[in-house]
């Protein structure tokens, strides 16, 4: 990013320097024609520049949706049993309706307008002022619109991460406002401070500076974190943990883990907000992490049960991705390897151990992948940045602690005890709030009938007909 | 005429279905099952969960017969199932009173 | 595009300019030298651009074909029963091969060949002259393939579309034979009419300047019209409506619904036939309309049946997508969030209310949404579209109703009626044609036992073995 | 690729020769100004071109990977019985996490290390000195990590393509060591020798020069000859032919179809390794022979059977776009079309009739469409190689067949059969290896149980809770 | 009381229901099946391998019923079913002896 | 011997087994099924329509047992599935002439 923005600046600067240095030349006729050249060459390269960053941009922006439908919808709707496939699924669904809607009206705004080091404010309201210009203060290069819509994608996803932890037992409607709410008062405040133009925490102008590249704090640790305070006030399934619950189709969840897998190249990658070396190094940080995270979660369980599972498998890859995303664009190859490897074993022992420890229902493991995952991967991300990908303190300034800058560390613990802070209380506010409007779990008889016929009087699958 | 109802591996639905057409039975409903007996399920995994499916896959054969035919369908029924290990399966013989073709409406033994 | 296009043009008459600025200048030893490197660099401008336009370009062929295969197939496909899963997934598939192969031979020539104001004559047939060079009457920034490739998938899309009226019902070779001639005599004229050079309905270069960006009228009336044709030529499937034909798999259609989500990006943003701002923009509206209509269609069920479904919502997000169509690349954001709205609503009154009035079998709604939301897109961009985004009648010249142009909606008008005639006559003709020559429909026993075993000898699923 | 790669050095030489003729202009006061204008603007045009190809690039790397994950897993799952889905879509992804860690360690330097004509050596281990800058020895305008991480999504999906050989019937630990050795002793060397820089068949700096745009040889054959040594050594499955084993879910399978064509977009398109006008065509010829190929299947199996299938359809689809891979930036549209349909009727009479002939159990018939389409694409490649799209060997130069240089074909020939010897002597030395260790096949009661319960300890599908 | 069982074609599912309801018979137990008979399969091919498939798609109904419900029974059945072609399916009648209603046990010809 | 048929909720599957395997009883078949009888079944939707699906998924588990453990079975599935609302299910016991075991030929009571 800053690399690219250095560039442009520079492109900016020239035609005003030029102005001054070209004055006494004016007794050379060619000299005007010349300038008027390079002139139109300059915004003609702006335009070839734009053009190769807003493609790849549009196309991350199509793959963080990907991630979410059908992606994210598939991996949880396929854990699910058979009854509530469709309301699992229509709940990532509703986020795509939903949170569009409430980001053209004021999400983006309080997430990145200038406001506060909290908050954005309501300078954006209906998208006010954000036009097809790039906005300098986010991205040199592309129509501050594919920003706005770039974001959007992940205002989309994080609150859909959070329903894997109250499958099978919300009812659409309290859901729907929950997240609604959630989505304005956790997230666009969080997204604020760390990526919004002199946020809190943000990397380069707040007072915290801390390192989230794609949404290690911002999107994992508020709905992990989330996530597990949802699981906790709502209680555990019907028959849980006495009943299996076995996936209706691990087929589907197969599915959508390769299709997370694909589309966070668009989310990693495309953080980058263009489309040179660091797009490159966030996409590979991305897919090696990921599978090293595979293979640690499948050695765990082949040491612990005997098999390694296809479930255990597309598990671990989440969890590699979740733990590579605020690292993604900080860190050398090798360190993703690593970062990979400890989310691999970390996320399996949390959902392995922990949870059954201490016996709450978080029902697909929003919490021990995504919370877990994103926490570690947040303090890893400390550790590891190198100014060698990502000079975003300057050519040569140490990042991580491995370059010897310890208070890195230090400055991602805040990032993470904030994060872990807003979510705690927003959500808990929240549901507390929604529970006496309108109660939030089903009614008995319709957990057991199942999300799908109670909710939406449908049925996932018809195979007698 | 009798009523023969047998409970199979899935795997040895073809095996069976060829011998009881060599046997002479042409008429058969066969039904997707799931059985409990002395075959112990197998353990599944669903993240380091261990549970034990102890409802296993099998298929069910009903066939109505008359009455002497029943011996030669034992035989082949048995026959082509045998493996000699626990869930093999097993055969319940009973009585039915009347057999009604849909098509033509006869009844009785002609009705097979 | 038309930004882009000027930009473009002004690279080409630099050069000229410069000739004749330059002459003077001779007696600088360093003109020379300079002018070279200028000329270099123009060159090497424009491959750039090349490159950014290029890879949006490819990236969105690649979803349009992603919207056709697998996205409608599993859409359509989820929504018949279990016996016809394979036969309606093949009607897809066999426009991929067999428009691909007409559009080779001589489908691209009738579209976009220069010909008359009706049909594009024969002058590509076998794609001769179709070059890797840009092509300025379409597209100056992209190889000509590039063009050509991205436009037959959308002559792929739009035969598939109808196959949603007649599903579960009709032979495989009559198909076959139907849509191929469909593609050559009801696509191809309409599509250059509206998007060739020197058709009637050119927004620049016709007599009745209509605005379709997308294929409001080219891809969703003549395929929905088309489809209304088909459902009430073929008549009812049997046993229709009494006995309830519930889809097998709304799993698959919402993944479906979904890949059309997504891939529906390259089809609005790609039209932009480049990767600059005009392309945002209509991204932008795609995404906010889906969410609109989503939510729109949703709210419709609710208060009419008391419960939000989830082939509703999805169903919803189709009909924003189609309505948005036409009118992605002309209208600010504000706007589509409202044509997405009025789109749920009509599109689900259409398909809830006047359907059944009138009982027809249109299986799957082809009509009620392609047709109905196509009509109602294609007026909307006559009120709604706005020089500010696309000056496509020149900088600041009024665009749509809105900025007090209202003869657009006339020429909308205009535009929809003859995609409307030629779909109905059209259709007739060919469905006679084809019936006479090998019937339309499957044998009743061969509808009873699905068009999997009777057309292909084969099932869709084996869970037995 | 080759058409940048001149333009490109074009631009880095022309700063030099601006030294030079600069030189006597010094007295003129503009000059610096504008050459550093100049400079900048030379840096500004290289960092364009580099973020439209990088953007394409990182797409076409996206797309490779969704081939194998969904793609290959969902085709090949599909086509074995429901008791193998999981343990079939596992074996491709193990691939994703085995082949990303061994390439990341040591197959990247044995694949594109200088090394010698057979093998590229260990100068690249742990990626040391594979950095986000360009190595113009493989593509001058992306980082070479990006490459890099495209080249892996090829060594990911090769192995992956033989699990088809011995699909129902290999333990999975076994699978593991063998897959993973084999990437590294047959992969690796292969894909140097065809395209490392100095390998015995690489087209512009080997021995024998042989065409293979995107991995006819490399890929294709090896795998699929790789896959009929595995059939062969592994035995049939159990019951087979005797026993009917119908595909559980051909509606898996079509997904996995579709993915695959349209990931084939950046298999084949992105191997341009830029998004330029050859990216474009080699676009355009994968989509036509595909389209070609699915209808020459179909014809065969109509004529043959009477009906034509799905399965049919698609197999002919994925059969086209073997053929033509190593052709796809090599080739006019219309050879394309041609080899398309060539493969359609070659590999279906090779499934058909071959291999009911011999009677080995090629259980998803790897070999006869990736071996037989990719030995018929290598030869292929060398007729209808054409200099008007590629002048590998410079402009004009001929270069397949049709051109004239006949003894191209035999440079085809030379390149398949290395890549034969190499696949059965490398692939039977592994097994037998594998063997001894520990033993390739499951016990037959696990194949009864089948893999998803005997390697994996999980179901596929559960309907009943 | 009686036990009636009938093997139908899946599509005449609804219509047999139907005519079972209009003629009092509330209470029934579905199952899907497949069936063997003088109805001869059909061939699905796989990349040119034809192989039959002889067991084809049938659901069975099963009601237990007042005796003095059969005739009504049967010819409800026989009228909905019946197409006159080969496949229509069977009626099998046997006795049952106990029946009970498990949500208050009542027991016998009550609990149907 | 006698056959215990009994149909149920689906949900109540696990716990009627786990009372069976309580009561003696190891040996039984499990078969998908769809009722119909005093239980309404629900409402679907399909774009605007609404119909009704009067078939609710159930389960039913057939058990062939000794005569002595006719009440213990009973008691068995009465006291795990009833809930004392409409749909819990029903018993249907009828006898049963012969039981063979597959594996080893085993006749009778021996058999189960
Ligand atoms: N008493 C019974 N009543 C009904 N079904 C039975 C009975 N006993 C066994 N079965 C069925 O037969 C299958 C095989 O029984 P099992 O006891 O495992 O085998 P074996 O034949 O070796 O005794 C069981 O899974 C079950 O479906
Ligand atoms: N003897 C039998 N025992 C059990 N089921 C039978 C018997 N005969 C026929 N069926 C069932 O009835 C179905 C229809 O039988 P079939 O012989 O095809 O028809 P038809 O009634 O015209 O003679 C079969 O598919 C099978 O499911
Ligand atoms: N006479 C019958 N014959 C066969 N099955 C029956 C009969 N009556 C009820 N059933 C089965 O029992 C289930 C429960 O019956 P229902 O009348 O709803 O419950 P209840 O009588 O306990 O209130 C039905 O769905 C059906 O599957």
């Amino acid at each position: 990013m800053s690399f690219r923005t250095l560039m442009m600046l520079f492109l900016f600067v020239l035609p005003a320097h030029f102005a001054f240095a070209v004055a006494p030349a004016i007794s050379n006729p060619s000299a005007p024609a010349t300038q008027a050249q390079i002139a139109a060459l300059q915004r003609a390269v702006q335009n070839a520049q734009t053009a190769g960053d807003n493609a790849w941009m549009l196309t991350s922006a199509a793959l963080v949706l990907l991630m979410t439908g059908p992606g994210l919808a598939l991996f949880y709707g396929g854990l699910v049993r058979r009854k509530n496939i469709l309301g699992t699924m229509m709940q990532s669904f509703a986020m795509m309706g939903l949170v569009t809607v409430l980001w053209a009206i004021v999400g983006y705004s309080l997430a990145f307008g200038h406001g506060n080091i909290f908050i954005g404010g309501f300078e954006h309201l209906f998208l006010r002022g954000v036009s097809l210009d790039p906005n300098p203060d986010y991205a040199a290069t592309i129509p501050e619109q594919t920003y706005m819509i770039y974001q959007l994608m992940f205002a989309i996803i994080t609150p859909a991460l959070i329903t894997g932890a109250f499958a099978e037992r919300m009812k659409f409607s309290s859901m729907a406002l929950f997240l609604s709410l959630w989505s304005l008062f956790v997230y666009c405040p969080m997204a604020h401070m760390v990526w919004g133009f002199g946020g809190l925490l943000n990397a380069t102008s707040g007072h915290i500076p801390s390192l989230d590249f794609a949404g290690g704090t911002v999107v994992h640790i508020t709905s992990g974190v989330s996530a597990l305070v949802c699981a906790l006030y709502l209680g555990k399934r019907l028959g849980y943990p006495h009943t299996a619950m076995p996936p209706h189709s691990l087929v589907l969840s197969f599915i959508g883990a390769c299709l997370l897998w694909v589309g966070w190249f668009g989310f990693n990658a495309g953080s980058a907000l263009s489309a040179g070396p660091l797009a490159t190094s966030a996409f590979v940080n991305t897919h090696f992490a990921t599978a090293t995270a595979a293979i640690g979660w499948t050695i765990f369980e082949w040491l612990h049960n005997g098999k390694p599972t296809a479930l255990g498998a597309i598990s671990g890859a989440v969890a590699g991705l979740v733990a590579i995303t605020p690292a993604s664009g900080f860190v050398q190859p090798m360190s993703a390897l690593f970062i990979g490897l400890a989310a691999g074993f970390f996320c399996s022992f949390m959902v392995f151990q922990v949870k059954s420890r201490f016996g709450y229902d978080d029902s697909l493991d929003a919490f021990g992948v995504h919370g877990a995952g994103g926490t570690l991967g947040a303090l890893l991300t400390g550790v590891f940045a190198s100014c060698v990908i990502n000079p975003i303190y300057g050519a040569g300034v140490p990042t991580g602690a491995i370059e010897g800058h310890w208070s890195q560390v230090l400055n991602q613990l805040a990032a993470v005890g904030i994060s872990w802070g807003i979510s705690v209380v927003g959500t808990l506010v929240l549901l507390f709030v929604v529970d006496k409007v309108m109660g939030l779990r089903v009614a008995p008889e319709h957990e057991m009938a199942g999300l799908d016929l109670s909710q939406h009087g449908e049925e996932g699958y018809d195979f007698n007909t | 005429m009798l009523k023969i109802e047998a409970v199979l591996q899935p795997s040895k639905l073809d095996a069976v279905k060829d011998a009881l057409l060599e046997a002479g039975i042409e008429g058969m409903t066969i039904l997707e099952a799931r059985g409990h007996g002395r075959q112990k399920g197998h353990t599944e995994f669903y993240r380091g969960r261990e549970y034990t499916v102890d409802l296993l896959p099998k298929v069910k054969i009903e066939m109505v017969v008359h009455d002497e035919l029943k011996d030669k369908a034992i035989d082949a029924i048995n026959s082509a199932a045998r493996t000699g290990r626990i869930g093999d399966g097993k055969i319940f013989i009973s009585r039915i009173d009347e057999a009604i073709r849909i098509r033509n409406d006869e009844r009785g033994e002609n009705a097979l």
